[in-house]
């Protein structure tokens, strides 16, 4: 009995983590939400790291190391997002880590990173996140404020002076409401009518209706990921309501279109990224390459439309290639100088252009206003 | 006298798996993974009170623990209370509205009780998840440090933070499961054992089924209120997830899966659930799969909960 | 005028997803006594089985049938595996046993099929239809007509069918039931597949409207559980009357009040329901025998 | 001198009447005996006194007291107590704490006290303890007292029933069938019981099917039949009443067989 006890415990404990891997390579972390809530953006950016982690690897790695990449499901979940970055860096030790697919789960990791001082990428879309600047942490997606600020500035372009709101509850929406709310004063654009909607829901005909109904409304604006923005397209076209319809950067994607139908889909308008445009690029444009290559992978290898969340990670995963490479290092705090002075870096998003006050590194120019425009997407100019 | 043991015994047990297991933590990450037993370890002694004693269900204890976890990240900017007494104020909180709300719903039995305390996780959930201005919404919120490795290092007592939280909240555990197995065997307890075993019956010995109900269902909503607290201290960082419905079954699943009629089998069931998801990992697309299907054999093929039929099994081999 | 139409538009329509799930749950209920929480991953099957095999080249009609069968099969399977040999447990194992099962056919569902939302066409198009100012959706008729005909179906199977009887028998006393000769382990079978397979029609009926992934179940099942628990459990009635009732508060509180609080005020109703009617609206007064 | 006295009680179930118009009154050291037929309305009648239906017409007075209706928890606390036809034991709990629990209104303190082991809450709990183990020996289940109650023999449940409601001192102790269920020793033992009980003053209300039994001990007899009084009074005059011997008569295996 005590000779079980004494070998079965450890054993146990070490079964928890995986068995530490040979030093002679990167050891790169990830947690990202490929379960739960926030499935339909983790899942993209968890088969993307993996894609490109055995790209790379097959093409021989970075100055000769192979990545070694551990990957975790946190399911949306801040407190688990926190005890696996805990175990990548303790556990794992691990090199850097890429994840955080919500703002909750980044904000959780990103305060193991910072105490750990591990470079931490995050994928998620609050400006919280790297404002004030913290010294470890970078993010690749926009942030939700500069969403709003595109699509207002669109507006303004077409003389909308007072516009309906209506977002999900879930974290994306919400937090770009809250984003939108405090930047559309700067544009002179009113909120006349402000609803909101559960991502669950099934039907929301009661608050378009209502939106409708309020006084001068020239536009809609939905924030919002998954499902709801779908429904919300077809029940404004259900309605009738012919006013324009901005919808966010979280449905930018084929399967939106698919998902709202191509006729209540069309003359959407959202803030996107070149991804959704590959073929529309101007052959001189930086963004071709990168962006034309991802998507062939991508949809060969999976067999899905390629969207906004995927090209996140792959532009997390770009920005700590470029870093390690130009760093010659793979520690971690070479890997965090290297990655504060990225410079014209392009990615799927925009080009990243990095500074010690600077962890986001893009600008408005990364969003191109699209418009469906006969079941596709295409460029507003 | 062999009921003294019994309550000794395991407190015992718990303290030296507390104070032996780090011995064999091969990172530190272990420590946080301890922590997390031991904070839901006391979130479902609160469940072993409300449902192993009293036979009482809740599907909305995580609501207590959000009140308890955002008590922690808002008394101290608003209130500036310090964030312990922050906790203080949350368990505070959480036993008054249980109380409130305890009173109309736990006249319900069954599956009519199940659907009003959900009703009220699900409404707890929801203001914390609106009300973006003063909980941050979905996002989750900052909490303050609790202040107290410090204050210990400045005694002399250097801990990472890992090992910190995973020996304060060891402690708390301890001091949980102590009252609770007080509660067994005393006179209150006995009353919530008896309106298990029958409210009728109940009744007529002179067990006022009605208030001691509510008892049982504030003293869980403490536990689970500082249950909440601990993980925002730890984790410094808190979003409404603490508070949803997936919560609530996990809590409610931890217990009953071990066993949650006894203290350790809960603690125990809190252990393997929190554990499940970390082994797993390797498995990531098959977790749901495997939690699924324990779920399910636990309950058909061990009734009582993991650790009681396994000691019954032993017990009845011993013999 | 209109607006108040419209807002009932929309109550109905998702009024009638619940008054189907609750129903689903109604049945097993009667049966066993068992609130069965995978209830709503049936309505995910329903949808997503139907997606497959029509994005597998199958004509929308035969694929939905697929979806049903194979759903009602599976009901019949957890009631085998999972429900059967539980029988006497207490109503906390059973509620993690079903809960259980919803995590488990989840974690089927996301290996079997993907993490994506999906749909298939409505079945009567797209073009919606005005009424009295307001619009609405052709999917929306078939799904509130698939909710009455559901109803309409259980209360003359229940009340003018033997079979039905012998499932309301067993509800009200087992042993009596099989005293009098009633098969109950085929009257619990029986109802598991019709449960399973109403909770699939429900998931092919709402899916184009509603779409459908994976994880949508546990949203339908606490929807439906709620609905039925207003209405008073085990009553077909109190399963249409609560699912379409929490639509429509739903509706008429985001139209009038406030969209952010409108699952809130159901759930504030049914606490205020259950506060003064214990047993829900339509629910059966139990006597204790001592 | 009365303790109890039911004025004009009544109930219907779904428009049946099953219990009409009944009154009686029982005096201290008192042994009444309420017989019938099956579904007489016998074990309905004790539902209604000791406050788990709601009775439809009529009252219940304990010492003087309006108690119609009342919670049982308040009933006990006014020293009512029964037992149950068909079990209500905790089998929950070992056969000590089925005693035990037998004292709760000695017992029960304030919740912090026993949360926090203070020794007021200890001092509850073994005189407590130390009281049910006497009543335990006093129903010969002294030696069964650590087993789970599930354990036990009908008999022996039956008997830690009346031993736990002995164990609040009730003024009115109503007992239904105590001895169904029970061989003859254990019926006798019983008997002699509940004649002891009665001795020390406290009124007896007994339903009860062993009709030698309710003749030998009883010292008022009140027969229902189809929820109504048929008849009342000492066990002679009872058993030669002829609407009496007419109601038997039409169930006639009922005077033996269970209710």
């Amino acid at each position: 009995m005590k000779k079980t006890l004494t070998t079965t415990v450890p054993a146990a404990l070490v079964a928890l983590g995986l068995a530490s891997a040979a030093s002679a390579e990167i050891r790169l972390g990830a947690s990202v939400s490929a379960t739960g809530p926030a499935a339909f953006l983790g899942d993209p950016e968890a088969k993307t790291l993996e894609m490109l982690v055995e790209e790379l690897n097959a093409k021989g790695g970075i100055n000769g190391e192979e990545i070694a990449l551990v990957l975790y499901d946190d399911g949306g979940d801040a407190n688990k997002a926190r005890t696996f970055a805990t175990r990548l860096i303790e556990d794992d030790e691990v090199q850097a880590i890429i994840g955080g697919t919500t703002t909750g789960t980044s904000m959780s990791i990103l305060s193991v990173a910072e105490d750990a001082e591990i470079p931490f990428i995050s994928l998620a879309g609050a400006i919280d996140i790297i404002q004030p600047v913290k010294p470890f942490t970078f993010k690749t997606p926009h942030t939700d404020r500069m969403a709003c600020q595109k699509i207002f500035e669109d507006m303004q372009k077409s003389g909308i002076q007072k516009i309906g709101m209506i977002s999900g509850t879930d974290g994306f929406g919400a937090s770009m409401q809250a984003q939108c709310k405090d930047v559309v004063g700067e544009y002179g654009i009113e909120i006349a009518a402000d609803e909101t909607y559960d991502p669950k829901d099934a039907d929301m005909t009661a608050q378009l209706t209502k939106i409708r109904n309020a006084d001068g409304v020239q536009a809609v604006l939905n924030p919002g990921f998954g499902q709801g923005p779908s429904i919300v397209t077809r029940n404004y076209r259900q309605l009738g309501i012919e006013l324009p319809l901005y919808q966010s950067h979280g449905v930018a994607s084929d399967g939106f279109i698919e998902l709202a139908g191509k006729e209540a889909a069309e003359g959407v308008r959202l803030p996107g990224t070149a991804l959704l445009v590959a073929d529309l690029l101007a052959e001189d444009d930086p963004q071709k390459p990168v962006v034309t290559a991802y998507k062939a992978a991508y949809e060969g290898k999976f067999n899905e439309p390629v969207g906004t969340f995927g090209g996140y990670a792959h532009d997390g995963f770009a920005l700590l290639v470029d870093a390690v490479t130009r760093a010659g290092s793979a520690e971690p705090a070479a890997i965090r100088d290297a990655l504060e002075q990225t410079a014209g870096l392009a990615g799927t998003t925009g080009i990243y252009a990095m500074s010690p006050d600077n962890h986001l590194g893009l600008d408005l120019s990364a969003f191109r206003m699209l418009e469906v425009k006969d079941g596709r997407w295409s460029i507003v100019e | 006298m062999p009921r003294l043991t019994a309550k000794s015994a395991t407190l015992l047990v718990l303290a030296a798996l507390i104070a032996v297991t780090p011995f064999f933590f091969p990172s530190g990450y272990y420590y946080r993974v301890g922590a997390l037993i031991f904070v839901n370890g006391l979130a479902v002694t609160g469940i072993v009170i409300l449902t192993g004693y009293a036979g009482q269900i809740s599907l909305g204890h995580a609501g207590f623990a959000g009140i308890g976890g955002y008590a922690c990240a808002l008394a101290p900017t608003h209130l500036g209370l310090h964030p312990s007494l922050a906790g203080v104020l949350g368990a505070v909180i959480s036993a008054v509205l249980a109380y409130l709300v305890g009173r109309p719903i736990l006249r319900l039995r069954g599956y009519y009780l199940a659907v009003a305390t959900l009703g009220f996780g699900i409404l707890v959930a929801m203001v914390l998840n609106n009300e973006r201005a003063l909980t941050g919404g979905p996002d989750g919120i900052a909490v303050p440090e609790l202040g107290l490795r410090g204050l210990l290092k400045d005694w002399g007592l250097d801990l990472t933070n890992g090992q910190f939280w995973y020996f304060f909240c060891g402690i708390v555990l301890l001091i949980g499961a102590w009252i609770a197995l007080n509660l067994h065997q005393s006179p209150g307890g006995r009353a919530l054992r008896a309106l298990h075993g029958s409210e009728i019956a109940a009744g007529t010995v002179g067990i006022d089924v009605a208030r001691v109900k509510l008892q049982a269902f504030v003293i869980s909503a403490v536990y689970a209120s500082v249950a909440g607290s601990l993980v925002a201290l730890q984790n410094k960082f808190i979003t409404p997830d603490i508070a949803g419905f997936m919560h609530s079954i996990e809590m409610v699943t931890m217990a009953v899966l071990g066993g949650a009629g006894s203290v350790l089998g809960a603690i125990f069931g809190a252990g393997i659930l929190t554990l499940l998801p970390q082994v797993l990992t390797v498995l990531a697309e098959y977790e749901q799969l495997v939690l699924g299907l324990v779920m399910m054999l636990v309950m058909i093929f061990l009734r009582e909960g993991l650790l009681p039929s396994v000691l019954r099994k032993l017990r009845g081999r011993g013999e | 005028m209109s607006e108040l139409l419209q807002f009932l538009f929309s109550g109905l329509t998702v009024g009638a997803v619940y008054a189907l799930v609750a129903l689903g749950f109604t049945i097993i209920y009667n049966a066993s006594d068992v609130v069965n929480f995978a209830q709503g991953e049936f309505v995910m099957l329903g949808g997503m089985v139907t997606w497959f095999g029509h994005a597998a080249g199958l004509p929308l009609p035969l694929a939905a049938l697929v979806a049903i069968l194979a759903t009602a099969a599976l009901g019949v399977a957890i009631n085998k595996l999972a429900i059967e040999p539980a029988r006497g447990a207490p109503v906390v194992s059973l509620i993690i046993i079903t809960i259980g099962a919803s995590v488990f056919l989840q974690g089927a569902a996301q290996l079997v099929f993907d993490k994506q939302i999906h749909s298939f066409p409505a079945f009567s198009g797209d073009t919606p239809l005005r009424i009295g100012g307001a619009t609405i959706q052709p999917q929306s008729l078939w799904v509130i007509g698939g909710a009455l005909v559901v109803f309409a179906g259980l209360w003359l199977f229940f009340t003018r069918t033997l079979l039905g009887r012998a499932v309301l028998a067993t509800s009200n006393n087992r042993l009596a039931a099989q005293l009098v000769g009633i098969n109950t382990n085929f009257v619990m079978t029986l109802s598991f597949a019709l449960s399973a397979g109403i909770g699939a029609l429900a998931g092919v009926l709402a899916t184009p409207i509603t779409l459908t992934a994976y994880n949508v179940g546990i949203g339908f099942a606490l929807k439906g559980f709620a609905g039925a628990m207003l209405g008073g459990m085990g009553n077909p009635k109190g399963a249409l009357a609560g699912g379409f009732l929490i639509g429509l508060i739903e509706a008429l509180t985001a139209g009038y009040l406030s969209s952010t609080y409108k699952e809130a005020a159901a759930f504030v109703v049914i606490l205020l329901v259950l506060f003064f009617m214990p047993q829900g609206l339509f629910g059966r007064k139990s006597t204790e025998r001592v | 001198m009365t303790l109890l006295s039911v004025e004009g009680l009544g109930i219907g179930f779904g428009g049946i009447k099953a219990v009409h118009d009944v009154s009686f009154k029982v005096a201290p050291g008192e042994i009444v005996s309420v017989i019938g037929p099956n579904g007489a309305g016998k074990t309905t009648l004790f539902n209604m006194i000791s406050g788990v239906y709601q009775p439809g017409s009529g009252r219940v007075v304990l010492e003087g007291e309006d108690v119609t209706g009342m919670a049982s928890f308040r009933l006990a606390q006014r020293g009512m107590s029964r037992t149950f036809q068909n079990l209500q034991i905790f089998q929950n709990m070992t056969v000590l704490e089925n005693a035990i629990s037998g004292f709760h209104l000695q017992e029960r303190g304030p919740v912090l006290a026993d949360l926090l082991h203070l020794p007021s809450s200890r001092r509850r709990a073994r005189a407590a303890e130390a009281g049910a183990r006497e009543l335990l020996a006093r129903v010969g289940l002294e030696r069964a007292a650590d087993r789970e109650a599930g354990n036990l023999s009908y008999g022996s449940l039956k008997r830690l029933e009346i031993a736990r409601a002995l164990a609040m001192r009730p003024k009115v102790l109503l007992l239904d069938e105590p001895a169904a269920g029970c061989n003859a020793v254990e019926t006798e033992e019983i008997d002699h019981l509940i004649a002891e009980v009665a001795a020390s003053g406290t009124a007896i209300l007994l339903v009860e099917h062993d009709m030698k039994m309710v003749m030998r001990i009883s010292s008022h007899i009140v027969v229902l039949d189809h929820g109504e009084k048929i008849a009342e009074g000492a066990p002679a005059e009872v058993s030669r009443n002829p609407a009496v011997i007419a109601a038997y008569l039409g169930t006639e295996e009922g005077a033996d067989a269970d209710g």
